[in-house]
C-alpha cells in the first residue's frame, strides 16, 4: 500500500506492505536511523517519535498505515540550523547519555513532554519518562537534563 | 519481530468500519489503540486477515459529559482522561488515579479505554474502573447500538460481550454526585505492568455521613475484574468506622480468586486484595474530608 | 610558529563527552543502522523444547515462502566443519544449529535466510521441526546426580564441568572448628541478563576477493576475529572486524554466538551481505546469562568479631554448555577475591560446575568475572555474623578491614591488593549519610512498629585482567595496546584494542593522551573497534579498560614525549638531558623562560626533526604486572511497607575508591548506572526457569529492567587511593557500583527485617517474598 | 505453563456406540470446536485446522492428533501437538469410557496442557482459556454429537 508521511517536515511517500511497523518505515524506507528498536513487547521506549507535533508515541507499536497523512518528528529533527535543541544540549551538558541508544526516544517523549509540561518537577519527570528504558545512567542525569532544558525553553522558547 | 501478512483498511466512518466488520467477520479485527494487539501481532500469537483502522474516526474520539453520563468514544486515548480539564475534581479521583497508572506514559498516548474494556485481562485496569464505577459499554450490533452494563459485558478472560461483527464503541461512566470520591491502588512491579493487584473504589456519602453507595473491584483477582458486591453491601448506609472498613477489606480478601504467577503466590495477592481496598477506601473518604 | 594557548593538564576534568553530538542527533552508527546493497536478512528456528532429540527438520515450505534464498541446519553446518564453535575459557565448546538434539528452549535449530526482514520471519515460521521430547534438568543439585546425561558428546560422561579451588582446606577447616562463632548460610546468586537495550547483531559480508568485513556487536573485536579464523579457517588477514557503536554491552556483547557463525557461512554460501539482529526475546533467552550461583558461606570468628576463617562452597549452574567468558586459568573467574576487605587468615573458596537445560553462559555482567557474587557473598555473610553476634555490622567491619599500612596485602586466597584505605572511605560514607542520626531514626520508628533498614557495603573489587603470566582467552594473554600518532599541527589520533559501550572511551582515551603531552584533548580523535587500524587488544569488559588500554595509552604517551624530548632539544639547541617535562611543555632546565610546546615539537617532528627519526608515533603494548583493587563503601536506607512487602529505597550513597579519576563526570555517570544495574538485580531482574525447563523471563515484560521511577535517587562521593603500579594510578570504575551495591540493598531490607528474625532472603527481593518472609516469621518477634 | 483440566460427560448412547464414534480419526476431528479442516493420515493419527480467537489470539492454527485406543474399549487417549514460530503447545487428554446404565455411557475425561516457547510466556493467560476449552469443548461435542443420533 502507498503512505505519505511527513517526517521531519520532508514529505515520505512511500509503496510498503501493511505490517510495516512505523519505526521500520523510518528506519529502513526513510533511512532515519535515529529511532532505535529495542525490545518486542513496547516496553523499552527506544523507539519514541513524536506524531503530530506533540504526542509521543512508541513507533515499533504502529504500523506506518496508520502514519498515513500525519506528520511525524524524529530525533533527527530536534537540531535547528546547526544548533542543538536545548534538550539535546542539556543532555550533553548533564552527561544524560553513554551508550546513546536510548537517547533518541528520551530526547523525543522529554520533547513531548515539555509541550504538556513546560515546567515539570523532578517527581513529574520521572513519572513521565516512565515508558523509556535507559541501562546506562541510572536516570539521575536525564532527570536533571530534562529540567535544564525546561528551564531554558521557558526563558527562550524554540519555534517549532 | 514482524507480523504476519495482513490487510489493511482504514474506516472513514464508524458505519463504515461496522459495514467492514459485518462484512469480513471472523477474519477481522478491529484496529484501535493497538498497544495490546500489535505485540501479539509481533510474536505471530494474533494473526487477523484484515485490520481495520478506527483511529481516524472523529466520532469515535469523543470526550464528553451530557445527560449525566461520561462519554469516551472507541478512540478516546488513556491520556486524554489524564488531560481533561475536569479530572481534578474530587468526583472522578478514582478514574484520575487510575488514568495514571495503566500501562506506561508513552503507550497511554496511543491505549484507548474501549480496547482495554475489550481486550478484558484479568489484571486491566480500566475493567476493574468500570466495575466500581458501573459503567456501561455501547455495543454496535446488527440490530443496531446497546448498551451494556459491564457486569454484563465482562463475560471471561479476554471475552467480552461484543459478538462476532460487534464492536464497542463508546463507555459511558455516570457522573458521580458531588459527594463522591474513590481511588485507584495497584501494586505492580514496575510502571507499566499488568497489576499484581489493584483496587477500584469509589464511595458517596449521604447528608448524615453515611455510605450512600460504594463501588468495590479488584484486578488481578479472578477470570476479569471482580465486583466485591459483599463489601459493597457492607459498607452501604453505614458510618465509615474503621471496623467497617475493616469487614470490606476482610470481604474483598475472601473474594479474590488470583492466580499464582511470576507476579506473586496466591496468598500474597489475596492479601493484596485486602490491604488495597482498605487504603482504598479511606484515601477515598479522606478526599471527602472523613478520617478513618 | 604561535601558541594559541597554555597548555594545561585535562586529568580530573569534568570534561563534556566528545562523542555526544552524534548521538544526540541519532547519528549514532549501530550495527542495525548499516545496510549493504544486495543484503539479506536472517531469522533463526529456535526450540521450544528444553532438551528434545531432533526427529526431523523441513525447510520446504520456508523455501517456497517469497523471498526465503536458503535454510540452514546443524547437518549443513556439521557437513561443513563448523558445527561447534569453542567458548571463550576453552573448557567447552557450543553447538552452532543444534545437532540431533536441542539442550536448552531456544535453542538454535535453523537459519533462514531472504531478501527482507519479514520474509525471513514468515521463513523462519514456516520450518517444520519434529520433536521428541527428552527428561529435563533445570536445576544444578538434580544435574549432580547424574542421572540423565546431558552431554553425551563429551569425553567424560557427566554433567560436573569442573572443579575448582583456591585456598588452604585443612587449615580453614581447622579453624572454622576450632572459632568461637561460626556462622554458615546458603546464598544464591540467581540467573540474572545484562540486557543491554541494543541486542547482539552483525552484518556479515564478503568482498570479490573473498575478504570477510564483519560489522558486529562485539566488546573484544580483535578476539572475535582470532576465534573466526579459528571456527571458520579463513585466515586472520582476510577478516576484518568493526564494531560500530554499541547500544551498551555490560558482558552480554562478550561472547561469540551461533547467530554470528550462521551470518557468516550464509554470506559465503549466497554471496550477498547477511544482516542478523536478535530479538529481545532471543537476547534474554539465548545469549550469555550470568551468575546463577549458589555459594555455602561459612565465617569463623572469635567472640569479639575477629574473623579466623572462611570457606565458601558453590555450586555452579552453567547451563547446556560452558560458554562463560572467563580467562583459561579461571574457570569461577576472580572468585577468589571472596575474602573481601577483611584479614582472613585463612580460606578455602571451591566452585563445582555443572550441566542443565538451560541456556549457556555464566559471563561477567557489568562484573569483572564472578567477583559481583563473592563479594555478595561476603558481604552477606559479615552482616549475618555481626547479626549473630550482636554487633553493628559497622563495627565488626572496621575491626577486619585491611589496614592501610599492611598494602600490599597478600589475601589468603592469593590476591596481592595493590592499595586502599577502607577505614576512611568507610569514615567518609558514615558521616556523608549521618549514620547515628539514622540510627535514631530507626529506633524511634522500630517503637512505633514501622519497618526501617539500614544496609552496608564495603567492597574490595578486584579488576583490570591482567598479568599475562596468569590470563589469557583462547590463548591469547591479556595485555592491551595503544598506537597514538600526533599530526604535524599538534591534533593526533589514539587507536586501542578496546571498544567503548557508553564508557566514554573517546573523551577519556584523549584526556590522557592529551594530560601526557600537553595537548588539546578535544583535538585528539580516539578510534576503537576496527581490527584493520587498532592494534591488536583484548577488549572492554571486566572493567580492563582503564588498568590496561589506558596504561598502554599513558605509557604510549610517554613513548612519544622521549620521542618529542630529543626534537625539543634539536629546537632549543641543548642536549637531550637538558630538557625537563614541565607544566606541559618541554624546559631547559633551570631556565622556564626557555621552553617549546608540544605542539611546536609535533611540528618540527616533520618539517625540521634534526638528527631524529621524523614523526611522531609510538604503539605500546601492555601487560599489567597486577590487577587493581578497587574499593567502596556503600550504605543503603529502606523503608518496608509491611502490608505489601514494598520496599522503597529511601536514600543510598556510594563512596567509591578507584584511584586516580580521569573524568569525575564519566566515573559519577558510571556509578549511577552500575548502581541502578545493582539494584535492578537485588529487586527486580531474574532469568527463572520452571522445573520442566522453561525460561519465565523471556522479554521486558517479564525481565523486569527499572525504570525511572523505580530507580532511587543517588548520592555519590569518593576518596582516592591511586594504584601503585598503573602509569596514571587510574583503577576502573565501571562495575565496582554493580558489584558493591546487591549487598547494601539486601542488607538494608534484612535489616528492616529484623525485628522478625528473619535472616536472609535470596534476590530477587519481591514484594511477595518480604511479606511472605514476615508473615513466616516467629510472630512473637513482630 | 503447566494446565490440567477434567469433567465428565454423559451420553444417551450406548458404549459400543460410543466407542466406535471415538476411534473414527474423521468424526472425532469434526468434534474439536472451530474446526475448519480435517486431515486424516491413518486410522489413529489425523490434522486439524481449528479457528481459534480468544483476546488477541485470533487465527486459523494447525493441531496434530492421535487416538491412543485402550485394547479393553474402556479408555481412549488422545496426544493433541500444536505449535509454530518457536512455540510449542501439547495437550494430553484421556477419557474412561464406562457403561452409565439405561442406554448411556459415561465419559470421565482428564487432560493437560503443556506449552512452550513464547506463546506460554506472552500468550499465557490467553492460553489457559483456550486450552481449557478446545480439551472440554470437543468432549461435549462428542456427547452431543452423539446423543443427537
Amino acid at each position: 500500500m502507498r503512505v505519505s508521511i511527513k517526517v521531519n517536515g520532508v514529505a515520505h511517500e512511500r509503496d510498503v506492505e501493511p505490517r510495516t511497523l512505523l519505526v521500520y518505515f523510518l528506519r529502513e524506507h526513510c533511512g532515519l536511523t535515529g529511532t532505535h528498536v529495542g525490545c518486542d513487547t513496547s516496553s523499552c521506549g527506544c523507539c519514541v517519535v513524536v506524531l503530530d507535533g506533540d504526542t509521543a508515541v512508541k513507533s515499533c507499536t504502529m504500523f506506518a498505515a496508520q502514519a498515513d497523512g500525519r506528520e511525524v518528528s524524529t530525533v533527527e529533527g530536534l537540531a535547528q540550523g546547526g544548533a542543538l535543541h536545548p534538550l539535546q544540549q542539556a543532555f550533553w551538558d548533564n552527561h544524560g547519555l553513554q551508550c546513546g541508544f536510548c537517547t533518541p526516544g528520551m530526547l523525543m517523549t522529554s520533547y513531548a513532554l515539555l509541550k504538556h509540561k513546560p515546567n515539570p518537577s523532578e517527581t513529574e519527570v520521572r513519572e513521565e519518562l516512565a515508558g523509556n528504558l535507559c541501562r546506562c545512567t541510572g536516570y539521575n542525569n536525564i532527570v536533571k537534563a530534562v529540567r535544564q532544558a525546561a528551564e531554558t525553553l521557558q526563558a527562550a522558547p524554540v519555534q517549532k | 519481530m514482524i507480523p504476519a501478512a495482513f490487510e489493511y483498511i482504514r474506516a472513514g466512518s464508524a458505519d463504515d468500519a461496522f459495514a467492514q466488520l459485518q462484512r469480513l467477520g471472523a477474519d477481522a479485527r478491529v484496529l484501535a489503540g493497538g498497544q495490546s494487539l500489535i505485540p501479539a501481532m509481533r510474536f505471530r500469537l494474533a494473526r487477523p486477515a484484515v485490520l481495520i483502522d478506527i483511529n481516524a474516526i472523529k466520532e469515535l474520539s469523543n470526550i464528553g459529559i451530557d445527560n449525566g453520563r461520561l462519554t469516551l468514544g472507541a478512540v478516546a486515548r488513556d491520556c486524554a482522561i489524564e488531560r481533561a480539564p475536569w479530572i481534578g475534581e474530587r468526583r472522578w479521583s478514582l478514574l484520575h488515579d487510575a488514568s495514571r497508572v495503566v500501562a506506561d506514559p508513552v503507550v497511554r498516548q496511543m491505549g484507548t479505554i474501549v480496547g482495554s474494556l475489550c481486550h478484558n485481562d484479568p489484571a486491566g485496569d480500566w475493567t476493574t474502573v468500570a466495575l466500581a464505577t458501573r459503567a456501561e459499554v455501547v455495543v454496535r450490533g446488527k440490530a443496531g447500538s446497546r448498551t451494556v452494563p459491564i457486569d454484563e459485558f465482562l463475560v471471561d478472560s479476554f471475552t467480552t460481550a461484543v459478538a462476532e461483527g460487534e464492536m464497542a464503541t463508546a463507555v459511558r461512566f455516570p457522573v458521580p454526585g458531588d459527594r463522591t470520591a474513590g481511588s485507584y491502588q495497584k501494586v505492580e512491579r514496575k510502571v507499566g505492568d499488568f497489576a499484581t493487584a489493584a483496587a477500584a473504589v469509589q464511595v458517596t456519602l449521604a447528608e448524615d455521613g453515611t455510605i450512600r453507595d460504594a463501588g468495590i473491584a479488584l484486578s488481578a483477582a479472578g477470570p476479569c475484574a471482580v465486583r466485591v458486591s459483599e463489601a459493597e453491601a457492607l459498607l452501604k448506609g453505614q458510618k465509615p468506622t474503621a471496623e467497617v472498613i475493616r469487614g470490606a477489606a476482610a470481604a474483598a480478601s475472601k473474594k479474590s480468586a488470583p492466580q499464582a504467577d511470576l507476579r506473586g503466590s496466591v496468598a500474597y495477592k489475596k492479601n493484596l486484595a485486602g490491604v488495597l481496598v482498605s487504603r482504598g477506601l479511606r484515601q477515598a473518604l479522606a478526599r471527602l474530608g472523613v478520617q478513618s | 610558529m604561535s601558541i594559541e594557548a597554555t597548555p594545561k593538564g585535562s586529568m580530573g576534568v569534568a570534561m563534556k563527552r566528545k562523542e555526544d553530538p552524534r548521538f544526540l542527533q541519532g547519528k549514532g552508527n549501530y550495527v542495525d543502522d548499516l545496510s549493504f546493497p544486495g543484503m539479506l536478512h536472517m531469522a533463526i528456528v529456535r526450540s521450544p523444547y528444553p532438551h528434545a532429540e531432533i526427529v526431523n527438520i523441513d525447510g520446504s515450505a520456508a523455501l517456497k515462502v517469497p523471498g526465503v534464498k536458503a535454510v540452514i541446519t546443524g547437518k549443513d553446518l556439521e557437513a561443513a566443519g563448523l558445527g561447534w564453535l569453542p567458548t571463550f575459557h576453552g573448557y567447552d565448546k557450543q553447538m552452532v544449529l543444534a545437532i540431533g538434539k536441542v539442550l536448552f528452549q531456544y535453542q538454535e535449530v535453523a537459519a533462514v535466510f531472504a531478501e527482507s526482514r519479514a520474509a525471513a520471519a514468515d521463513g523462519a515460521e514456516a520450518v517444520e521441526v519434529e520433536y521428541k521430547p527428552l527428561p529435563v534438568v533445570a536445576d544444578p543439585f538434580v544435574a549432580k546426580q547424574d542421572e540423565v546425561l546431558l552431554r553425551p558428546d563429551r569425553e567424560a560422561k557427566t554433567n560436573h564441568i569442573y572443579h575448582w579451588e583456591v585456598g588452604d582446606k585443612d587449615k580453614t577447616a581447622q579453624a572454622l572448628g576450632a572459632a568461637e562463632k561460626v556462622i554458615k548460610q546458603r546464598i544464591w546468586f540467581p540467573r540474572c541478563h545484562p540486557a543491554p537495550l541494543e541486542p547482539c547483531g552483525c552484518v556479515a559480508q564478503f568482498d570479490t576477493m573473498g575478504r570477510l568485513t564483519f560489522h558486529v556487536t562485539s566488546q573484544a573485536p580483535h578476539v572475535y576475529r582470532t576465534a573466526i579464523t579459528i571456527v571458520t579457517g579463513i585466515p586472520e588477514d582476510k577478516i576484518r572486524v568493526i564494531s560500530p557503536d554499541i547500544g551498551g554491552g555490560f558482558g552480554n556483547k562478550v561472547p561469540v554466538y551461533p547467530g554470528y557463525v550462521c551470518a557468516i557461512v550464509g554470506a559465503l554460501k549466497l554471496g550477498r551481505p547477511v544482516k542478523w539482529i536478535e530479538s529481545r526475546t532471543e537476547n534474554l533467552t539465548s545469549t550469555g546469562f550470568a551468575r546463577d550461583y549458589h555459594m555455602d558461606v561459612e565465617i569463623g570468628a572469635r567472640a569479639d568479631g575477629t574473623v579466623t576463617a572462611l570457606r565458601v562452597s558453590t555450586t555452579a549452574d552453567h547451563g547446556a554448555f560452558d560458554a562463560a567468558a572467563d580467562p583459561t586459568k579461571y574457570p569461577a573467574g576472580m572468585f577468589g577475591v571472596v575474602t573481601g576487605s577483611y584479614t582472613f587468615p585463612v580460606a578455602h573458596a571451591e566452585v563445582d560446575a555443572y550441566f542443565t537445560n538451560k541456556a549457556p553462559g555464566g559471563i561477567a555482567y557489568r562484573c569483572s568475572f564472578r567477583v559481583t557474587e563473592a563479594s555478595y557473598a561476603i558481604e552477606r555473610g559479615m552482616d549475618i555474623l555481626a547479626d549473630e553476634l550482636g554487633m553493628d555490622p559497622v563495627e565488626l567491619r572496621r575491626k577486619n578491614f585491611v589496614r592501610k599500612d599492611q598494602f600490599p596485602y597478600a589475601s589468603a586466597l592469593g590476591f596481592t591488593y595493590d592499595s586502599g584505605d577502607y577505614h576512611r572511605t568507610l569514615d567518609v560514607a558514615l558521616e556523608k549519610i549521618g549514620y547515628q542520626a539514622l540510627l535514631k531514626e530507626q529506633a524511634e520508628k522500630r517503637a512505633k512498629g514501622e519497618l526501617m533498614g539500614i544496609g552496608f557495603s564495603t567492597f574490595t573489587e578486584v579488576v583490570g585482567a591482567g598479568p599475562s603470566k596468569h590470563f589469557d582467552i583462547l590463548g591469547i594473554k591479556m595485555f592491551d595496546s595503544a598506537e597514538i600518532r600526533i599530526h604535524p599541527t599538534g591534533s593526533g589520533i589514539v587507536r586501542a584494542g578496546t571498544k567503548s559501550q557508553g564508557q566514554g572511551h573517546e573523551t577519556t582515551w584523549a584526556q590522557i593522551v592529551a594530560e601526557e603531552l600537553g595537548l588539546d584533548p578535544q583535538n585528539i580523535m580516539v578510534e576503537e573497534g576496527d581490527t584493520d587500524t587498532a592494534p591488536y587488544g583484548l577488549g572492554t569488559y571486566a572493567s580492563r579498560s582503564t588498568p590496561v588500554a589506558g596504561a598502554a595509552i599513558a605509557m604510549a604517551a610517554r613513548r612519544i614525549r622521549e620521542r618529542a624530548r630529543k626534537v625539543a632539544a634539536h629546537l632549543m639547541e641543548v642536549g637531550e638531558g637538558d630538557v625537563e617535562w614541565k607544566d606541559y611543555k618541554f624546559q631547559v632546565k633551570g631556565v622556564p623562560a626557555k621552553s617549546v610546546t608540544m605542539k611546536e615539537v609535533a611540528f618540527a617532528a616533520y618539517t625540521n626533526p634534526g638528527q631524529n627519526e621524523p614523526g611522531l608515533e609510538a604503539t605500546q603494548y601492555y601487560d599489567p604486572p597486577n590487577m587493581t583493587f578497587p574499593h567502596g563503601a556503600y550504605v543503603a536506607v529502606v523503608d518496608v511497607d509491611r502490608e505489601t512487602g514494598e520496599v522503597k529505597v529511601r536514600r543510598f550513597l556510594a563512596v567509591d575508591d578507584c584511584g586516580t579519576v580521569i573524568n569525575p563526570l564519566i566515573v559519577e555517570g558510571q556509578i549511577h548506572g552500575g548502581l541502578t544495574e545493582g539494584f535492578a538485580i537485588a529487586f527486580m531482574q531474574e532469568i527463572q526457569y520452571d522445573k520442566d525447563g522453561n525460561n519465565l523471563n523471556t522479554n521486558f515484560t517479564d525481565y523486569l529492567v527499572p525504570t525511572s521511577l523505580e530507580s532511587p535517587k543517588w548520592e555519590t562521593a569518593n576518596t582516592v587511593t591511586p594504584s601503585p603500579h598503573h602509569p596514571i594510578g587510574a583503577k576502573g570504575v565501571g562495575e565496582s557500583p554493580n558489584v558493591g551495591s546487591p549487598a547494601a540493598f539486601v542488607n538494608a531490607v534484612i535489616d528492616a527485617l529484623s525485628p522478625f528474625g528473619v535472616r536472609h532472603i535470596d534476590m530477587p527481593i519481591t514484594r511477595d517474598k518480604v511479606w511472605r518472609a514476615i508473615r513466616d516469621s516467629d510472630p512473637a518477634k513482630g | 505453563m503447566n494446565l490440567q483440566y477434567s469433567g465428565e460427560e454423559i451420553i444417551a448412547a450406548d458404549k459400543a456406540a460410543v466407542w466406535k464414534a471415538i476411534t473414527d480419526p474423521e468424526w472425532v476431528g469434526r468434534c474439536i470446536p472451530e474446526v475448519v479442516d480435517v486431515t486424516v493420515r491413518d486410522a489413529t493419527h489425523f490434522d486439524a485446522v481449528a479457528k481459534v480467537g480468544v483476546g488477541p489470539v485470533r487465527g486459523n492454527f494447525k493441531f496434530r492428533f492421535e487416538l491412543v485406543p485402550g485394547a479393553s474399549g474402556d479408555r481412549m487417549d488422545m496426544k493433541i501437538s500444536g505449535g509454530g514460530f518457536g512455540s510449542a503447545v501439547d495437550l494430553t487428554a484421556g477419557a474412561d469410557v464406562s457403561d452409565a446404565g439405561g442406554g448411556q455411557t459415561k465419559l470421565s475425561w482428564s487432560g493437560q496442557a503443556v506449552a512452550r516457547g513464547p506463546v506460554a510466556a506472552v500468550g499465557g493467560r490467553v492460553l489457559d482459556a483456550q486450552a481449557q476449552k478446545l480439551i472440554s469443548q470437543t468432549f461435549a461435542n462428542v456427547r452431543e454429537r452423539l446423543s443427537r443420533r
